[in-house]
């Protein structure tokens, strides 16, 4: 990568029509990259999760409150950082929504998701806010 | 999302396309299955064949579907799902709810 | 812009491929906007300038050197600025490339173009590094 | 960027195609025109149509090409201008170096 990107972000006001943005964004920036678009698919589906929780859950709709994605590109890694002012949550509440009780559940696969599509999750609380970083390894 | 309501053989098809995505229209699975089953109707498919996208709120309207359907003596069954969508399916172990079926034709024989 | 995107910005290392992939970035995060496809092409085209000068000029090609593009939207403007890792340069020894002596030159054409198409200019020094920042009025 | 060379008329036209901005072989054009100066050709006409887009290095690459051929006391004349192309000529005041024509057709009658 050491030619070409290295870090791309973007900021913008909690709307859930800046998913589909946030989205193109990401393609955009994985376009010169060698990943194999069904990889890049489902990673643009962990990154949409991961927006619509910051817009929702993080940041409550607010229009006022900010979201920013950030892409870092290293020789062996993509991290994605998607960060929201909200005050995150306890990532031990989270339940298995594969488990048979939860399988009607209309809500709570969205992390589970994430986990499934990406190497590795990362929950980071901040002063300022919550984020979600995502680590794509390159060399699986 | 676009919603198209057919019957067909005393089966009510709801032919779903586009993005079910969070925001980008998941109330119209659900407002046009409400009507479906208040006209009465028992046998429901959704025939996922133009669906492009779907996230997990997208599964979260289909699960919701299935679970209002139920609860008045109703079943919705799905159709022509898409690799990307099969496999959601399975990575969320919704394959286990839902009857899926390779074409419309087989999951209204079905009934 | 209140609803929308704040500010995008992208990092990548001096290699004049780049050029290309941050006008895509900027146009694609101008899509939303209102403004005309004209006037999008030529601030396109001083962003080109704008980078490459600072791949060039600024980092003096050297591919360990990263270029900074920032895109601030404001509701009364969009700010621009392209960083480099160099040390600048005085602007009051550019010379005007439309008096007849230097028509013929093959170079120092670059920031007069983007003077014509943004509606200001400021060149910013910084310690580890070089800006220039244009403006562009969406009230004109 | 993509060159054509082509005979009509007793003049060499350049036919130059997509971009012609640094980075993107700005040399190309350079390198014709040599070519053609070396075999002694004095009447050259760059066709701009399909130029999709130009920068300050590309302008530069058209002065020199200007330049270089003059020394040689041959003559590059330009035609076929989009208007984009045709704005950047006029604010960069270059409009008053090169004699332009709207076809190649007209810029070979000139000579
Ligand atoms: N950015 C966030 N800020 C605060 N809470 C969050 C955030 N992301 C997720 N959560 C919490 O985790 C729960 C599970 O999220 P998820 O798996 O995406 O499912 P869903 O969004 O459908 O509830 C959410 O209901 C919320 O309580
Ligand atoms: N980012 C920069 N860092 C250092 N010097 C610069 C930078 N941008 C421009 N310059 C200086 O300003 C001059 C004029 O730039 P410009 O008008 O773009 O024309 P050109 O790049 O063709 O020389 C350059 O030759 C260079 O000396």
């Amino acid at each position: 990568m050491k030619e070409g990107l290295s870090k791309i972000s973007m900021q913008f006001f909690s709307n859930l029509f800046m998913t589909d943005f946030s989205e193109e964004f990401f393609r955009l920036s994985l376009s010169k990259t060698k990943i194999s678009e069904e990889r890049v698919d489902w990673v643009a589906l962990s990154l949409r999760e991961a927006v619509n929780n910051a817009i929702i859950h993080g940041n409550k709709n607010n229009p006022k409150k900010k979201v920013e994605v950030e892409i870092e590109f290293l020789d062996e890694a993509i991290y994605i950082r998607v960060w929201d002012e909200g005050k995150g949550f306890d990532p031990s509440t989270l339940t298995d929504p594969t488990k048979d009780e939860n399988l009607l559940q209309p809500h709570g696969r969205g992390i589970f998701l994430i986990k499934q599509f990406v190497n590795k999750v990362e929950f980071i609380c901040r002063n300022n806010g919550f984020g979600i970083e995502l680590m794509v390894d390159l060399r699986k | 999302m676009k919603v198209d309501v057919v019957e067909k053989k005393g089966v009510t098809v709801l032919g779903l396309g586009g993005k079910i995505t969070l925001g980008s229209g998941d109330v119209k699975l659900k407002e046009k299955l409400v009507a479906e089953l208040s006209k009465g109707k028992k046998k429901i498919v959704v025939d996922l064949g133009e669906v492009s996208y779907i996230d997990s709120a997208g599964l979260g309207e289909l699960v919701a579907a299935y679970t209002s359907a139920k609860k008045q003596g109703a079943t919705v069954k799905l159709a022509n799902l898409t690799k990307k969508v099969n496999d959601l399916l399975d990575i969320t172990r919704l394959s286990t709810v839902f009857e899926t079926y390779n074409s419309v034709d087989e999951a209204i024989k079905s009934f």
